[in-house]
């Protein structure tokens, strides 16, 4: 679409950088294809589990002062059903998000899509509100160490891990999952977070521990891109808060060479791909940009 | 912080206290509650419904017939519904939104066609209906027990001309049959500038079709599962469109390209299932 | 001043459960006075440190969407010159916080407050943008616990821990500050966040990576508050993004005993204590609490 | 995010491009650019100007005669100053803010007193007097060719009755001596409605207690070490008062109660200094 503003996240090529981030709008092809017409540049799927799950009862996902708290409790088809789903696909640039506890459990699932057009895989190592998957999986390094390289061995496609905040140090997360090949880190989850009604004295969510998105973590998120690019030589895509073109590039400048939204759909909805990637490319003729790459991790030098 | 009514952060769950429930069928009932914002908004708009302890439920807005209050109406069914349908003046209860778009108000002569608690968002619509136009309401329910808001149908559009239409299955009270089947035979006698409707999907894919045919203007609301409310989550795709954010009202036209309309839904997990 | 609200904070007793948080408008005496006047129930100072600190060059302190990034570099005019300065104290109830390395640290500035009047010691287990001090070590467990135990030894009034998100498990810190004999948690700090300016392409902060406070991480605090009364026996003092009655007793039915207040005086400014306690207290003629003991994490029985 | 003008996050820092730079004498500078928002400001407000890489300092938002243009006059000193001195035209800073609170507006005759850059705020609250004002200001500096504004005072204030006094320390231009001799002498022949102040605080303090002896309603506008800007670090606490958030400007009666005025003021990490 806009010329100048496509980017290489290490062997994952991509038409623009705004990606639809995973979880959010993510169990239907139809929808896929429509944010991609859209302006999106790759859509990231739900986190996919071995078997369908239901996920937790609502409330699942509710707003608090400017952001919003979440435990769906990574309700999904399985991932059987929604490779099946997604296999008419030709076009659309779909990266698969897999949660699961051990090395077989990814394994298995990448199988399901032998014959199913991915662009790419993400591993979900930070959901930060459901037992023995996600953060649990995240902050065992040596745990993922393991996932990574029997995922690396399995798949076709490049392998993304998605990183987030847990109670141990997520630098080691992404150190395991670089020391056992993996192409790119997405950087951040959700926070694990909570809020409580004053009225009825009840945690809100029926979870009541879910995970903060949106503009309150913006800048924890830029944090984290910053650092881990100061830190390792791998390609990350920024993930938190982003709803403008502003914020994408804040990202890209502290070291993202792609990003993610997903809470900004409330209020732009399927717009905000579109609105986002005229942004940059007005941004990067002002500022005399040729290509995204450019600008990646420029904020790094001061 | 008191948030200005109009500063409201729609998104954020509002504690309301019920302060009085109506009983309209055996297993229907409307709750009323303060509430100025959800009191204002547009027909074809919901809430996300927070039953403490229980779960959170898509409620359309129901009118109060009262300045400043606002209402649901819910039909028992599951576990969730029967707890709301269950609260007593007093009870808390939270809500969300408003969401979703809501009903063209076109002009003329409107046919408002409504199964079960689909009936809620038509009440509203009524309300915001011009003085002028000729209304006709069919209402539709298994037996006489299960009518509901004839009498208020009737009194919303008191200074209208207007009929109310009441169709039972078993034929115990008004005529025997489906909507449809009244609907079928109106059309061959009138023509409608608009219809509305709102219920059972099959019912809605049949009234869409019968309006289609005779080229008019045709509405329906939409129900899918619902989690977010508000264009997150995904649990109500619809086709390409989310019935949270998109609809819940599409328009005929639209609706008879959606392959999903009347006859497949998708269930918490996200798979897809017939209707 | 207005009955019903005291609350003891374990052994610290306090008339009113509103307090100013660590590094708010704490380097005076006059302020404190004032501000305990105007209605905070314990003031708590500027974290001190062994030596007279400048801090780093602004900017230091910048607003972000919603909420507030700060680098200040823990400037302080030293535990000694500080003591000092307090020492006319008699009736407004100071916290003194201090920051340090090794248990050395703690030790020689409390004896320097030896004949001031404290009301308690606050650790600061949590700044998360100096070097060898705050986070590094509260990451630490086996050093926590070291200077907990020293502290506890050395101070003849009660002694607060505060922690916030670190780069370990900050339960763990807790866990090491309990088992040390600590009187009470203060959670959380400001959470690790940057800023970058697209315009310049720069960080912000001189520091550049700086704490996250106000609305944006006051889900996160609460879900820290719930977390630790759900897993330990140890009274807790709530901060992080409150800035009204009714974010205080969401603290408090997730299990805090008395609350502090950072950010919010920049919107509300001083009157955001009597504000606060006011609503706590009217809230609780509403709802039949006698004594905010009554509502302390009752939002764990769900 | 397109923020509107008016919806502003004042704490945020927004850069903008520097347009033009003035020469006021050989070491004090206006720097003008386009800022809607800071153009509109009280006089006595005051911006955080960030000098990206260098510092970030407070400044008084100065007037730039044009509309939708703000503009600040530094005098080179430190490092910060000299960095933000010696920008030019095209170069960006980030400014946030405004901050403080202001002059209050009083009518009759009227007093203004300053010393170097304090003169800033002292031109933009001349920018707020009424046309019927008698206005009289007095500018001090240590030698003529550090003389600035006499003429924009004159221009400002042309439609009133007004006098601009120039008062330099070895009497190379204007009257010799300090501000506060030239105002002694003034209080001899004149009474005022007010007087207003902003410079160095030892002479604030002899002014303020010039107005006080003569029961004359006078304002200072206080400089403290700021950080933050918004009541939060505590940096600029000046007795029991914070300078950024219950000043910069305090009236004389307040003035003469604080022990710090004209005394004491604080280094970065907080310890007492005399001045
Ligand atoms: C926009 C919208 C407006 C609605 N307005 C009304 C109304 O005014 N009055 C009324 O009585 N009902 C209304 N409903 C239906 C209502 O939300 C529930 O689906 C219904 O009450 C059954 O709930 P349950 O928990 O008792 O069902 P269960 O017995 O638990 O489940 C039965 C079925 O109910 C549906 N359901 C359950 N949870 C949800 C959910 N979160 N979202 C959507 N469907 C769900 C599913 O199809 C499910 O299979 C509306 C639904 C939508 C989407
Ligand atoms: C409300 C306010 C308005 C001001 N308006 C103007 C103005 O319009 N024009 C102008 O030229 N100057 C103004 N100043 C003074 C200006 O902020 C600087 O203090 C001055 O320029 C010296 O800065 P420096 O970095 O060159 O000093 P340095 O040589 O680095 O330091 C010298 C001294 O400058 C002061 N200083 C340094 N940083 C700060 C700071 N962040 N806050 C306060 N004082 C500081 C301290 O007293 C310091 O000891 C104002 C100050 C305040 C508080
Ligand atoms: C409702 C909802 C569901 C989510 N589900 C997932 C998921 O299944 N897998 C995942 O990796 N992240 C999930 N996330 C996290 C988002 O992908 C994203 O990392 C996070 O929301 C931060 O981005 P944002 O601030 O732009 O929303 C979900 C977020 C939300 C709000
Ligand atoms: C400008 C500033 C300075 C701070 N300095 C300290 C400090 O010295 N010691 C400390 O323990 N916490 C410090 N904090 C953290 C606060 O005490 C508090 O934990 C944090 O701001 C979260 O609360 P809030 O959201 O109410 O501001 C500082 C916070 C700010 C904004
Ligand atoms: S209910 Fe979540 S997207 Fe519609
Ligand atoms: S400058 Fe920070 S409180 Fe005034």
């Amino acid at each position: 679409m806009t010329p100048g503003i496509s980017t290489n996240v290490g062997p994952i090529s991509l038409e623009r950088p705004t990606m639809l981030a995973s979880g959010i709008l993510g169990i239907s092809l139809e929808v896929f294809a429509r944010l991609y017409k859209e302006g999106a540049g790759a859509l990231v799927t739900k986190s996919l589990s071995k078997e369908p799950w239901e996920g937790y009862p609502n409330p699942t996902v509710i707003g608090v002062k400017s952001g919003y708290l979440n435990a769906v409790g990574l309700s999904n088809p399985g991932a059987a059903y929604f490779a099946k789903m997604i296999s008419p696909n030709k076009s659309v640039p779909i990266v698969v998000s897999l949660v699961g506890s051990v090395p077989e459990d990814f394994t298995f699932m990448i199988k399901q899509f032998e014959n199913v057009k991915v662009l790419a895989y993400e591993l979900n190592l930070s959901c930060p509100h459901v037992e023995k998957v996600g953060l649990e999986v995240g902050d065992d390094p040596n745990l993922v160490q393991k996932i990574v390289k029997e995922v690396k061995k399995a798949s076709k496609v490049p392998v993304i891990a998605k990183v987030g905040l847990g109670s141990s140090d997520y630098l080691e997360t992404v150190r395991a999952s670089c020391d056992a090949g993996i192409d790119a880190i997405t950087a951040i989850n959700t926070v694990r977070a909570m809020a409580i009604d004053v009225e009825t004295t009840r945690p809100i969510l029926s979870h009541k521990i879910g995970g903060l998105s949106g503009t309150p973590i913006k800048p924890i998120a830029v944090r984290c891109v910053y650092e881990i690019s100061s830190k390792f030589d791998i390609p990350i895509i920024g993930c938190g808060g982003i709803s403008s073109w502003e914020d994408a590039v804040e990202f890209i400048l502290s070291g993202a060479k792609a990003v993610q939204v997903g809470s900004a759909l409330v209020e732009k909805w399927t717009g905000v791909f579109s609105e986002i990637n005229q942004g940059i490319s007005r941004y990067m003729e002002r500022k005399g940009f040729q290509k995204i790459g450019d600008m990646v991790g420029i904020a790094k030098k001061y | 912080m008191i948030w200005l009514e109009s500063q409201r952060n729609t998104n954020s769950v509002k504690v309301v206290t019920i302060e009085k429930v109506i009983d309209e069928t055996p297993t229907v009932r409307t709750l009323v509650f303060s509430d100025e914002f959800l009191s204002k908004v547009l027909p074809g708009q919901f809430a996300m419904v927070w039953i403490p302890g229980v779960n959170e439920l898509p409620m359309s807005v129901m009118i109060s017939q009262e300045k400043s209050k606002a209402a649901f109406t819910v039909r028992k069914h599951g576990l969730a519904s029967t707890a709301l349908y269950s609260v007593k003046p007093g009870d808390q209860i939270g809500v969300r939104g408003p969401y979703g778009n809501s009903f063209t108000i076109k002009q003329g002569k409107l046919l408002l066609v409504g199964g079960g608690t689909g009936l809620v968002p038509l009440m509203r619509l009524a309300t915001f209906l011009q003085k002028t136009d000729d209304v006709t309401v069919i209402m539709g329910s298994k037996t006489k027990q299960e009518v509901f808001f004839e009498g208020l149908a009737n009194d919303i559009l008191k200074q209208n001309k207007h009929v109310v239409l009441v169709v039972t299955e078993d034929g115990t009270y008004g005529e025997s049959g489906l909507v449809t089947d009244a609907m079928q035979r109106l059309l061959k006698e009138n023509t409608f500038d608009a219809v509305y409707t709102c219920g059972p999907e099959k019912m809605m894919r049949k009234i869409v079709q019968f309006a289609a045919e005779k080229k008019i203007y045709v509405e329906a609301s939409i129900e899918r599962m619902m989690k977010c409310g508000m264009g997150l989550c995904g649990s109500c795709c619809f086709g390409e469109v989310l019935a949270c954010k998109d609809g819940t009202v599409f328009d005929g036209q639209y609706l008879l390209t959606n392959k999903e309309f009347g006859y497949t839904h998708r269930s918490k997990s996200g798979i897809m299932e017939n209707y």
